[in-house]
């Protein structure tokens, strides 16, 4: 054209009106850079896939807007009032981290948008916020499903925690598991070492070293993949045998590739099995996600891929794009069938969901058992 | 001309202390060692009021060692320094400059990136009693200090005869006006004793010559007592009323010009057989 | 040996160096004088390259305007820059070892570099003394006798007395003769006008940028000009 | 006179300007949406960090990288001085908050007030010894001491909350907040760096030895330049708090410092204005440049949107800008009445009655 | 703490500060001679993982052929960089050419997100570097012994280098007055490319013995070796490479035992890092062995 940027203007001008005609506006930020990068991406996956396999809602096309918040907290709070603002969405997805859950959430609110989180599994993030739920079970749960499967399977009577201080996920859950533990054990002592090190940390043999000489039946571990696989590597380098707990993060093929055989017997607790199919929808998920993908999916990416359900769910019953309206049919969801399990989600806006408990086995993920809610 | 007043008046002070004739500055013994080599050994001065003393020596021989010295740059290994009764020898280079004592450096050590006014400026700087809050907030008594400091300073610039330059970056002078630059910056500190090291380096016998004017003409104005180190014969026997010789840190001969020149340990150490320039 | 043709610099604003012509013969002592500022020292540094210039240079007949330093010295001009520039994180030793950087016969360094010692012995005192540490006419020395090791067809010496004690004044200037007594050409910029025109078989004058005296060495110091500018009018 | 003219004539000038601008501000209130209120308020918090690290980096020489402690120290300081208690014992549902912390509650121009001199004076303590190192020594020792802040921040979980961080904190950041203190560091600014001390700051940049022989106290001034620095970042910090409402440890770290450096260095070391034109430039740059992460379509070739380009961009454009520019947009100088009614240029003429 | 337990940490220590230690080397080549804090030195750490990644897994190579690949890549790379982006600010102040070693930090950390991808991979580690001897109780890996041995060689390769050849002053002359190091006729783009190569091929082998040692990568791996490693030179006197060694090996052997002995305080490990160099600042503000440069004036 001769007036490329009228044109151009006037492109825009179009595509506007028939968005607000025929598109359904979805917005989705998480970390694609920065620190949990990883954690972003797996979950971005899983969303994108969710939009390829059901692309459309209430005979309109969905439209995802997938802004990357850096890993960093203003930066999610500058994410979501675009998303808001700029692309007009009606529901917002994310993201990986708690702390940039709170930081877009706050907005969120404020404009009165909901938001659906995938993994944050923090408790504070739905808490004084009616905007924001989540499709994952929260820490309390898990840690609490961790200290159980320690005592009760495992029969272990003492316990080492090992954290990452710099990461609230890690902080948070090993503070359940901690309470949990203390109170099935009936020991005030039953924690024998609680030693601390910060994400991107690589070397931990001076904290293992450390615990090895306190020999604990168990030792709890959560933490990013990548860092746990390591850590435990280096444990049994240093010729520790005790069992290594850790959380959902651990389920990532990574987890596997990295720590080899010395994370055999590694066991933790994650959103769904392959193997125990909770729905249909997981099994039609693990196919399309081998199929798209080439590997099996990370928890990230099934939770991506359910929150993208719920939210569209919420659509289709609003029967409109009001944010408002799909605020309240989020709020109403129960017995939602996903990738992950059957969820219902709570006054808080949590999901209440089962979790599974895995072990590591000859270089694969094999389902133990499955623990419900309370 | 107004402000000269002032720094006559200043100088007035000074003409009431020479009636008590103190030695205005008194080094006693100092050595300095680097590791395991002596710069300075040993070495003695007493300058009186006014006076211009010349530092001469070969190279290496201690003399800028000796000016980093009073100046508070080093700290001789033993020795003192005293200057107008106080004791300067561990005292920071900034203490000593607000007791009266001011420096030029042999590299020239100006602002490079300031204008050639600010670099004065700055000079007047350590006499200012305002603080910073009120030069933040601009009271009236900064602004009164800040009124006087330019006066002065603009006074200075027309002395040394800089003012075309006023608003030059200092680094774009010629060689020899960064050199008469760097004198009137160390005169805006109002000192009693000025250390000048090399000033007529890189400079031919004419600009040598007026450098020689320049020199007593400050002396006078501002009653300046002066220690000098210099090469150039010429300035040294010119202007100055004793010399002192140093030789690997040690004084090998003092006295007036004449005395000195004709010192054989002088000549076989520094003069050499005949003197050309 | 080398001729400059209309040699401009500018930096920035000022225009240092105005179109200058000169010739420095073979064989020959060459000195170029004037007052601080005049553009001495540009000149020389935009024969080598070191400044941005237009103009021509011609080094033995061939075109030098375009060469890089490195190479400029690898055909055999030396200088010795203004204000000493020693390397001060390196001893006195190596100092002289780097001026005979671009010279492969390691068997003639060695000697040249006691020749250098027998010239500047209080180099050879301190020869692992960190150049730095060294006062301003030690450093001078140092700077000449890092040149020579360069053993350089055209030595090129920016103020080379500067801040030394006349007795070494009086040694740098025999050094220089029995320099060109060896066979080497000299560029020679001077503060010491007299010294410098006694021994220059050609001087001219630089002021603000131009030339504006030329002649024989004799000729200049007889010069009424030359006496009351440069030589103090005595 | 003259002087005395145009002195007037600027400060009428300046005082215009500013009516001007908060007439500006009342006006975006209504007229922009929350995401570019964001980011516009950003802006200005953005300018007073730089601002903070152009005193001691651009104006006084010193190599300083410890701006993000800094702002750690007074983002969390407001925080806690302003979060209700109600608010506060939800966060620290782990580790109760320490008692002394739980109901102290200000207003916020106190709560800002008081994060600059808790910043300052922890500023005060750290510059005075590590002050005596000088250049990559100083800029390694400062960026350990943000660092440090940043550590223990984590570890103090009963006042900090640790990794938790703080949520919910009161967002009484607003254009009106974040503009008008901005203003105010700016004039103050300014008229410190054009004062004596401005000066003496410039000297010891310039040439310590030299500084030093002109009577200037170099601990007292490299101390001053250095704490009203971190009085600035930490009000920064705080205006950042409460504005986006939640803060963590994890948010305080070198890559903070390193993003605004660059704002000081595009703008110019040792320029106000500079500082304050390329801390917008930068943080809009960073949202505008959101558009290579989305898929583009070019009516012939749809490219999907790759994530994480925008990062790709961004350390691109920094390269060429530093390689083209290398003296910032502003170099040293400033934009002033003077300079843009044409007259001389702003600091360059600054002597006195002539 | 019994003997045993104290050993192990020893063991750790040692193990952790060579791996520092030799990054550490790289660090203090590239500093001594062009003045830079090179912010890219961590980032090529992390390429040459990922080199030595690729070409076992994509390429199928040996191992020991990915390794020199991959160090010839990175030195290549160490080369480009310096050509783009630092040749050109030859001339501008330093804080700039700061602000570009930051660009291309930058660059190459979100490069390697867009185009590795942000999640960790695993490492392909030979089975020789696998190794575990047990001495009573005390484990040391075979990491743990080859990896200060190549410091050590290295180590004394560098400073024969910077100290014993022409090609080592001329490296020491350019870092301090490049004008005059051409009045030598030395070509100073040549020796400074010289120098990135071999800061580079440090950096190659020290981010592949990192990766051996810590079978994870993704692209921000770099950063925290990068950082630690960075201090340690600054510890033992940037510019001063035995110094580099030793800041390296105080620096590992602190972090561990200060775990070691105090466990509560296990959480400020990393602030530790940092204690440790402001404290030997402040007592040697050149660092351990760093020559106290007393500005003559
Ligand atoms: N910081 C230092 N470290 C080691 N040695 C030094 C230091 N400063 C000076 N020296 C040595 O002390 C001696 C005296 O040096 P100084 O600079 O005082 O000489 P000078 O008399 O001023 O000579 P010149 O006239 O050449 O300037 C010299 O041999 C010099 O090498
Ligand atoms: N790097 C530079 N940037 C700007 N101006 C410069 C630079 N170098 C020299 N000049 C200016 O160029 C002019 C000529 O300088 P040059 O150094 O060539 O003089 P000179 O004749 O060698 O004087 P001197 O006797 O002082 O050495 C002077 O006005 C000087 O200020
Ligand atoms: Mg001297
Ligand atoms: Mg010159």
């Amino acid at each position: 054209g001769s007036k490329p940027a009228e044109t151009e203007k006037k492109a825009e001008d179009a595509e506007q009106k028939a968005a607000d005609e025929d598109v359904i506006r979805i917005g989705v930020y998480e970390p694609m850079t920065g620190a949990s990068a990883a954690g972003g991406q797996m979950t971005v996956e899983g969303i994108e896939l969710a939009k390829e396999m059901y692309p459309e809602v209430l005979g309109k096309e969905i439209k995802l807007f997938i802004v990357d918040n850096k890993t960093d907290k203003t930066e999610s709070a500058n994410a979501v009032a675009r998303l808001i603002e700029k692309d007009k969405v009606c529901v917002i997805i994310g993201s990986y981290g708690s702390s940039n859950s709170m930081a877009g959430g706050q907005v969120a609110k404020e404009k009165k948008v909901p938001a659906i989180g995938c993994s944050p599994t923090n408790p504070l993030v739905t808490l004084d916020n009616d905007y924001y739920f989540r499709v994952c079970f929260i820490d309390p749960f898990q840690g609490k499903v961790m200290a159980k499967y320690a005592f009760n399977t495992l029969k272990a009577k003492k316990a080492a925690i090992i954290m990452d201080m710099a990461n609230d996920y890690s902080v948070g859950l090993s503070n359940f598991f901690r309470e949990a533990f203390i109170e099935l054990t009936g020991d005030k002592d039953a924690i024998v070492a609680e030693t601390k090190y910060k994400t991107n940390d690589q070397d931990f043999s001076a904290q293992l070293t450390a615990i090895k000489d306190l020999k604990p039946d168990v030792i709890f571990a959560p933490g990013n993949y990548g860092e746990s696989a390591l850590l435990i590597k280096q444990a049994r380098d240093l010729g520790i045998t005790a069992p290594f707990l850790g959380g959902d993060t651990y389920e990532a093929p990574e987890f596997i590739d990295i720590g080899g055989k010395e994370v055999e017997g590694v066991s933790f607790s994650t959103h769904y099995t392959a193997e125990a199919p909770v729905t249909e929808v997981s099994k039609e998920f693990l196919d399309a996600f081998e199929k798209k993908y080439g590997q099996p999916p990370s928890a990230f990416a099934a939770l991506g891929f359910d929150a993208y359900l719920v939210a569209r769910e919420a659509i289709e019953k609003a029967g409109s794009a009001d944010p408002q309206a799909i605020r309240d049919e989020i709020a109403k969801i129960q017995n939602f069938e996903g990738a992950t399990g059957i969820i219902s989600l709570d006054e808080n806006g949590d999901a209440n969901k089962s979790a599974v408990i895995k072990q590591v086995k000859d270089g694969k993920f094999v389902y133990i058992e499955t623990v419900q809610p309370d | 001309m107004g402000s000269w007043v002032r720094m006559k008046y200043h100088g007035i002070c000074c003409w009431e202390r020479r009636a008590v004739i103190v030695a205005i500055l008194e080094v006693n013994k100092i050595t300095i060692k680097f590791g395991g080599l002596t710069a300075v050994s040993n070495f003695s001065l007493n300058l009186k009021e006014g006076e211009i003393v010349g530092l001469i020596g070969p190279n290496g021989a201690g003399k800028t060692t000796a000016f980093n010295a009073i100046t508070g740059i080093y700290v001789p290994t033993s020795g003192s320094i005293m200057f107008q009764g106080n004791d300067i020898t561990r005292l920071l280079p900034d203490k000593i400059t607000k007791l009266g004592v001011a420096r030029t450096f042999q590299n020239i050590r100006l602002f490079e990136n300031m204008s050639v006014f600010e670099n004065v400026l700055v000079g007047h700087h350590l006499r200012i009693k305002s603080s910073f809050i009120d030069a933040t907030f601009r009271t009236p008594k900064y602004n009164r200090e800040e009124k006087m400091m330019r006066d002065q300073t603009l006074e200075l610039l027309e002395k040394v005869n800089l003012t075309e330059y006023l608003n030059e970056k200092a680094s774009s002078l010629p060689y020899g006006q960064q050199r008469h630059l760097e004198i009137a910056r160390a005169l805006a500190t109002r000192p009693k004793l000025l250390l000048l090291d090399e000033p007529a380096a890189g400079m031919n016998p004419k600009e040598s010559e007026e450098l020689m004017e320049f020199l007593k003409q400050i002396r006078d104005k501002f009653n300046l007592t002066i220690l000098l180190i210099e090469h150039h014969m010429q300035v040294v026997m010119g202007i100055c009323e004793r010399i002192l010789v140093l030789d690997h840190g040690i004084t090998i001969a003092e006295g007036t010009p004449d005395e000195v020149q004709n010192n054989q340990k002088v000549i076989e150490a520094y003069l050499g057989v005949e003197l050309d320039a | 040996m080398l001729e400059v043709k209309n040699l401009n610099v500018r930096y920035g604003g000022i225009h240092a160096v105005r179109g200058i012509d000169f010739n420095v013969p073979e064989g020959s002592i060459v000195t170029l004088i004037g007052a601080n500022g005049a553009g001495k020292s540009s000149s020389l540094r935009a024969i080598c390259n070191l400044v941005k210039k237009t103009g021509n240079v011609a080094f033995m007949g061939q075109d030098i305007s375009k060469i890089p330093t490195k190479d400029i010295v690898k055909m055999g001009i030396t200088m010795v820059p203004e204000g000493r520039r020693v390397f001060s994180d390196l001893t006195i030793y190596e100092n002289l070892i780097l001026g005979a950087y671009t010279r492969k016969d390691k068997e003639n360094v060695k000697k040249d570099m006691e020749w250098v010692y027998s010239i500047f012995p209080r180099l050879k005192e301190r020869e692992t003394q960190m150049a730095g540490t060294l006062s301003g006419g030690e450093q001078q020395m140092l700077a000449l006798g890092r040149a020579l090791m360069s053993r350089p067809k055209l030595l090129m010496l920016d103020e080379p007395s500067l801040g030394l004690a006349p007795i070494l004044v009086k040694d740098v200037f025999s050094v220089i003769k029995k320099i060109h007594d060896d066979g080497v050409t000299i560029l020679l910029i001077e503060q010491n006008a007299r010294m410098a025109l006694k021994i220059a078989d050609y001087a001219y004058v630089l002021e603000t940028g131009t030339i504006t005296l030329t002649g024989t060495g004799e000729e200049l110091l007889q010069n009424d000009k030359v006496l009351k500018a440069y030589l103090g009018g005595v | 006179m003259k002087n005395m003219a145009k002195k007037y004539r600027n400060a009428i000038l300046t005082t215009v300007l500013i009516a001007a601008f908060f007439i500006f501000l009342s006006w975006t209130k209504t007229h922009l949406d929350a995401y570019v209120m964001r980011i516009f308020n950003l802006c200005a918090i953005n300018s007073i960090l730089a601002l903070s690290l152009n005193l001691t980096n651009g104006f006084t020489g010193l190599f300083s990288l410890g701006t993000a402690g800094f702002m750690a120290i007074g983002a969390y300081t407001s925080a806690l001085l302003t979060m209700p208690p109600g608010i506060k014992t939800m966060n620290f549902f782990m580790q109760p908050i320490n008692p002394m912390l739980l109901n102290i509650n200000v207003h916020f121009f106190f709560a800002l007030l008081i994060a600059g001199i808790l910043s300052a004076l922890v500023g005060f303590l750290i510059g005075a010894p590590v002050l005596k190192l000088k250049g990559d020594y100083l800029a390694i020792a400062t960026l350990g001491f943000g660092e440090i802040i940043s550590v223990v921040f984590t570890n103090t979980q009963t006042i900090t909350n640790g990794a938790l961080g703080l949520k919910g904190i009161p967002q009484y950041t607003d254009q009106y907040w974040s503009w008008g203190v901005a203003i105010v560091i700016i004039l103050g600014l300014k008229s410190l760096v054009n004062s004596s001390y401005g000066r003496a700051f410039k000297a010891i940049r310039e040439d310590e030895i030299a500084a030093q022989a002109m009577g200037i106290n170099l601990f007292n001034h490299k101390t001053l330049s250095f704490t009203i620095s971190a009085f600035i970042a930490g009000i920064g910090g705080a205006l950042l708090a409460n504005l986006n409402s939640t803060i963590d440890p994890t948010m305080f770290r070198f890559f903070f410092t390193y993003q605004i450096l660059l704002m000081v260095v595009l703008g110019g070391m040792g320029s106000i204005t500079g500082s304050v034109i390329s801390a917008c430039i930068i943080t809009v740059l960073m949202e505008l440049l959101r558009v290579v992460e989305s898929p583009m379509d070019l009516g012939f070739i749809s490219l999907p949107g790759i994530s994480g380009m925008r990062m790709v961009v961004f350390a691109i454009l920094l390269i060429l800008v530093v390689l083209f520019l290398r003296h910032g947009i502003m170099g040293e100088n400033e934009i002033s009445w003077d300079m843009l009614l044409g007259k001389e240029s702003g600091h360059r003429g600054n002597f006195g009655s002539q | 703490m019994t003997a045993g337990l104290f050993f192990q940490h020893l063991v750790n220590g040692i193990s952790l500060g060579s791996l520092y230690a030799l990054i550490a080397i790289g660090y203090t080549m590239v500093y001594g001679i062009v003045r830079l804090i090179n912010f890219a030195h961590g980032d090529i750490i992390m390429l040459a993982a990922y080199f030595v990644f690729f070409g076992v897994g994509m390429f199928s190579l040996p191992w020991w052929l990915a390794v020199i690949v991959s160090i010839a890549l990175t030195v290549l790379v160490g080369i480009v960089i310096e050509k783009a982006a630092y040749k050109p600010l030859r001339e501008a102040p330093r804080i700039s050419v700061l602000i570009s070693a930051i660009g291309v930090s930058f660059f190459l950390e979100n490069m390697g997100l867009v185009v590795f991808g942000g999640r960790a991979k695993a490492f392909y580690v030979p089975p020789i570097f696998k190794g575990v001897i047990n001495i009573s109780g005390v484990s040391i890996t075979s990491l743990g012994i080859i990896i200060p041995i190549i410091s050590a060689i290295l180590l004394f390769g560098m400073v024969y280098i910077v100290n014993h050849t022409v090609t080592g002053m001329a490296m020491r002359a350019c870092s301090k007055d490049m004008d005059t190091a051409k009045l030598m006729g030395i070509d100073v783009d040549a020796i400074i490319s010289f120098t990135f190569g071999i800061g580079s091929a440090l950096a190659a082998v020290g981010g592949i013995m990192w990766a051996l040692k810590y079978p994870q990568i993704h692209p921000l791996i770099g950063i925290m070796p990068g950082l630690k490693c960075f201090i340690a030179a600054v510890v033992g006197g940037i510019g001063n490479i035995p110094g580099a060694m030793l800041g390296g090996f105080l620096l590992g052997l602190g972090e561990i035992l200060l775990v070691a002995f105090l466990p509560g305080l296990s959480g400020y490990r990393d602030a530790f890092a940092f204690i440790i160099l402001i404290v030997i600042l402040l007592f040697k503000p050149t660092g351990i062995l760093g020559e106290k440069v007393a500005e003559k004036v």
